[in-house]
């Protein structure tokens, strides 16, 4: 019986796993769609890439520094080297390792050397998302934090662990290798640089839509009483709605800022309701999530302008806004919407401040490994491809070969 | 031996479908057709991408060449005129160019039995 | 050992409904695959609103017409708003009654003002499409009705249920909306249109496919016992089989009709078998597939053409014919080879009987409703784009953005 | 107790059996990716026929000449037709069967014609791939093989079953109807003949990655056990090391020897490792995979050249090096690196010695019958379009439209 | 000083390698390469769309243009014919038009010498 | 009258956003863009697509030609040189060509009145 109950486990555990890998398609799509035809296939690359180097890394040392027996106060996992044991559940978080890490590449897209990227990938997946995975996932400090009656951080999915880490390593990137050639004019004004397929971009939406369905149920990790039938039904639910009112949210505000709906943020607000609902998936009502979609598709609105407009940042893809701020906002929210310790429900602010402590802590985290690893790249091999090679597309230049050999290709751009 | 002519017609291209029907009625029956940008009176417009204002300036048009020496160049400015004006902005413009010589590559005829 | 039965059948639903979800992403490809360039982000925002609006009123409201306690003799449900309980149930219905919503944006493709199809969508997931479903699957008059010895409409994942409800609404909006610009000539002859990538409506046949399988599996709701285990394996094979011989009877009557092996229409033919098999699928043999199958096939080529050259119906990828007329056809057919009440199993007409009869009533309410609501929406807000917008396309008009900023697209055609 | 076995068994098999099915769409988007514009819909089109044709024969026959009574001393099974029974056992093999037909259609991509292409798939799910599958799965004579100690040939998922013999197919018909018009210079210098999308390349490559952990896990068969439980997990993690690994590798070949990393034969690289580790997947260690991968890397680009300039066999979408080269390598790999039987693990060279003696086997059988097949459809119908219909394309000549009909086209192609 | 003209042939797409080769071979460098849509004697063809007739009209061609002087026009227009005719429907024009000047932009070389 | 004369600038895509607002700047409205492929002194680069050398030849330039009369053609020409050369190879080319007559579909202007 013990053991009908741990195949059931294992069996949803891996549907799930199936469904998470699949998300390397949807960016994939995702981040070609949005940027440019003659960059297409560095993109694929480098997102097929840091998924092979996240695999193998993430086996070679990261399940160990994350999962390992907790040591110096939980801080950090021991690590062991090529793990064996548990493979289910390694191969589970090795997915998740491998989301964190790709996001990156949207919002650096289009002027990354190729072995600078590798070498982040590298970091990311060998200490960066590891250790920040530790704390939360791994039984570090967070996970046993407690504040004013609540205790542990709440970050079912992955909220924080994955999709924050990630939008920050990305905005740190995209910082300091600077905008493209020609998103900003000498007065600072955005220019649009629109993306090469926006039919690729979407399929990739409804693909990640669908991996969503096995990141947050999958990650109830179990599937084998009751309980958890009840609970991965729910998170269906929440997920589903989270994302679907984010995306009609955003459309909304696209329609009233810009006069006509946007397809290309409207296609990022669903992304940012998944995002956003990551961490609560599983303590939030229907009610709950619905309004967490609601607030994750404004703030995507507003958080992607305010990188590109204020932060002047370059992120082609949208991935700070998506993964950075709404996996920020989305965890906060738990703190606010958690039916067991939720301040809307009259639970205090204890989560709320656990929530909001967390984030930070990731934050600095992250926001500092990933400058010095982003600072030492430049510095050493260099981050960025020449203005020669930018001009002319990465995919001839890195990759010496053409995305779309076949088709004529529109050489006078005039905006 | 009669003057050859090119008449090189811009326009939109929703209207080539009707053009080349007309100028088949008048006799004509090589044309060569492109795809074209371009700017004129005719304004493009401003849109919003992902909350970024940007402007459409160039619009897309169709190029049609005839080479021309029996039928008249003007029955063929006639033809096209009536086909193509509606009197609003982008109706488009003609160009006449000389040419010195034809060849068919086929036959090698030259001049006016090449076209 | 009950619980366990349950978390199985739990998690064999929602294996289901994350399959069945992935069909949005079968539809958009396919929709805008087979329209034209310049409209390709307008199906793609309408594909992904009507699943975002349907998600969220069928939660709202539309869960609660369906299934609630059976009220006005079997009419329609009692409502509750904003649904919670079985969460399971709700979300595998909800990606069913986005299922059907979503067939009517490509009937409607490339000249349908984005506003109207909203508010169409908002119609269909509030009550067109609970309604009807209450009447087959939430116990109302027609699951009870019973003739000549036989008992209960049977359409077992939704030929009727889904398809033909999609269908009848796509058959109404696109005969209101007139066809496309160019369509017809003078004389009222139809001029091909031909969809722009053929690669992505395959593509989008393949994933609908795929989600078939867990369109028709899922909807046996259950997988914990032996009958089950049986059942589930069955409708694999009897889905499967009436596919692929329908694309095969498909591709063969356009290879003699149009002396070449039409293509689109083949990729149509393979839906054309999924949809029919979809109310017999449990009820027929694998045999029975086949001729299922076979029937679909040659019924979608003259259903098609019917449709175009008889009616003069604009249906730009041919969901009339797909989802509409193969939805009636296999309902029907399920009257002839269900093993245990068809009339070639030597069980009288009574079967047959009851699938006409639900046929029709569902056939009457949805003609009546959607030609309500597609003359209301055309009345006040108009559906139709301006001749000016649609010439140009809706992505520039109505979205402000190209799909395909970096590719040449070819301006002129002539035909 | 029991039941439930069964119950989670079949849902186990299921679930595979949809992620099976949906590596058609993969093999759809690799094939029709990295070949030009103008074959796109009839490569599609061959995908789907295969797949249909495929589907009908393995039922009517080809499921019980694999799987029927041993008979002829393990030669074939004792065919029945029109299987009924075990369903659940009929889909599963029948979507491997189909994935072994559909490889043949990259490597005779754009000059096959269309009907001859409909023969051989009829032939090779009729009688090819059952009689090799019935010497290694069905119970025949290699199932029983014992030497040295060691007993059974070891293709647990079909390094061989599947992918060697789809290899040998395509292998002997590419070679038969000789390359495309233009890929060999009159010096006999091979050519580039570019793909015309990466992006769907790439994403083909991603999907079947998708479904080959329904490939690999779901040959266990089972799921109801711990041990089962223990392996499927085992598996996931096998088959992801190994194509993650894969790539890399070749990545960094390519970078070597191309001076840049070349994008397509990367993406190759990936399944590569994949179609190397699926006969071993089960008993090799995360180690052993992760090398299996490695030498697969290594291998793809050698074999892919050795094809390409040696042989001077046009395949265009390298599947003879991918399916067929290294479904023989991991197969015979497996004697190497199997923990129970294989030689690094000092249990002799029995096992490697039964390993190479299937593929031999399997190798002459399919290279004779391919052979026969292939040459007896030249010498009737013909296998090859004519030059003319080449240089225009297929879309147009076998089936009459374009698949871009919305984008311009390079006519001109210089090198 | 001598003529500048400007040779325009309008082919098969899939001569355009020969020819340039040739071209290069009686000591040609700078050309100018564009796809077109041409409609001359050569005929489309009728095919089916979903059970819809339609025709295809207008046939892809390639348009190669150069501007020669020192190459004599007769020269380029023999190599032309000799790389292209087929003696079947299709095998496109030559068209030969006056230039009146030219000028290299990196050097501001004009007239032949920016040939 | 005055000649017109249509001046033809084949140079690289990536100048086309300043050049065309260069001549917006002397008064120039009415142009037509396209893209056409080049082959000059500026040499393809070798590649390697999965395994196998080739050579891209052909490289992606664009075409604006501007029909002119009252604006003169030096200072067209002036304009371009401007705001093209860069002194690499690559800058591109300007030619010059007779116009026999322009009109404007439209209005049905003739001549210059019709730029
Ligand atoms: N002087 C010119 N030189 C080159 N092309 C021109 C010139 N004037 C107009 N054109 C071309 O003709 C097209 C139509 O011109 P436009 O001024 O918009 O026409 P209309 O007179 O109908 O308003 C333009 O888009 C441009 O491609
Ligand atoms: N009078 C013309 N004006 C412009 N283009 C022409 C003319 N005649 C032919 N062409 C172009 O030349 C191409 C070849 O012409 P066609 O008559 O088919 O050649 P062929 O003489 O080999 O049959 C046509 O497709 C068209 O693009
Ligand atoms: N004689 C010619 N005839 C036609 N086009 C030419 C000729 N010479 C140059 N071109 C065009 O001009 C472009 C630029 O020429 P190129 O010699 O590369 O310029 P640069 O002088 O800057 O090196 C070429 O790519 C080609 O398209």
């Amino acid at each position: 019986m013990d053991d009908i109950k741990i195949v059931m486990d294992t069996i949803w555990v891996l549907f799930a796993t199936a469904l998470v890998f699949f998300m390397q398609a949807g960016f994939a799509m995702v981040e070609t769609g949005f940027t440019r035809a003659k960059n297409a296939g560095n993109i694929i690359m480098k997102n097929l890439m840091d998924f092979s180097v996240g695999s193998l890394m993430f086996w070679v040392i990261g399940y160990g520094l994350m999962y390992g027996a907790d040591s110096f106060g939980g801080l950090v996992g021991k690590p062991g080297f090529f793990f064996s044991g548990d493979y289910t559940s390694l191969i589970f978080q090795t997915v998740f390792c491998a989301t964190a890490a790709t996001i990156v590449s949207g919002s650096m897209a289009e002027r990354t050397k190729f072995i600078s990227y590798l070498c982040y990938s590298f970091c990311i997946s060998v200490f960066i998302y590891p250790i920040a995975g530790h704390w939360i996932w791994g039984g570090g400090w967070l996970s046993s934090l407690s504040i004013g009656g609540a205790t542990g951080f709440v970050d079912f999915a992955g909220s924080t662990v994955v999709h924050f880490v990630g939008g920050m390593c990305a905005l740190v990137g995209a910082a300091i290798i600077g905008p493209r050639i020609g998103k900003y004019t000498k007065e600072g004004k955005s220019n649009a640089i629109p993306g090469h397929s926006i039919t690729l971009g979407a399929l990739g939406v409804f693909i990640l839509w669908f991996g969503w369905f096995g990141f947050n149920p999958g990650s109830q990790l179990a599937a084998s009483s009751l309980d958890d039938a009840y609970a991965i039904g729910k998170i269906f639910v929440t997920t589903n709605l989270a994302a679907a009112v984010a995306a009609l949210v955003t459309m909304i505000i696209t329609w009233i800022r810009y006069k006509k709906p946007d397809v290309s943020m409207t296609l990022n607000g669903a992304l940012a309701g998944l995002v956003a609902i990551t961490a609560g998936c599983a303590a939030v009502s229907p009610v709950g999530a619905a309004l967490i979609g609601a607030i994750a598709g404004t703030v995507i609105v507003f958080g992607i302008e305010f990188v590109d407009k204020v932060l002047k940042i370059d992120d082609p893809v949208g991935a700070i806004g998506v993964h950075g701020i709404c996996g920020a906002v989305g965890t906060l929210l738990v703190g606010l919407f958690s039916e067991s310790t939720g301040l809307l429900y009259g639970h205090g602010v204890g989560q709320l401040a656990i929530q909001a402590i967390g984030v930070l802590a990731v934050g600095a985290w992250v926001l500092t490994t990933a400058f010095v690893v982003f600072k030492l790249i430049d510095k050493t091999i260099g981050l960025r491809v020449s203005k020669e090679e930018e001009l002319i597309g990465l995919d001839l230049e890195e990759h010496g070969m053409e995305s779309y050999a076949d088709f004529e290709l529109r050489g006078i751009q005039v905006r | 031996m009669s003057e050859i002519t090119k008449v090189d017609i811009i326009t939109r291209p929703s209207k080539i479908e009707d053009l080349k029907v007309a100028l088949n009625e008048i006799g004509i029956t090589g044309m060569t057709f492109s795809n074209v940008l371009g700017c004129g009176l005719q304004k493009g417009k401003t849109e919003y991408y992902r909350g970024t204002e940007y402007s459409i300036d160039l619009l897309p048009k169709a190029r049609l060449e005839i080479v021309v020496c029996e039928v008249p160049v003007d029955l063929v400015v006639e033809t096209a005129k009536k086909v193509l004006r509606t009197g609003e902005i982008g109706d488009g413009k003609i160009f006449i160019y000389p040419v010195q010589s034809v060849i068919k590559i086929r036959t090698g005829e030259e001049g006016v039995k090449a076209l």
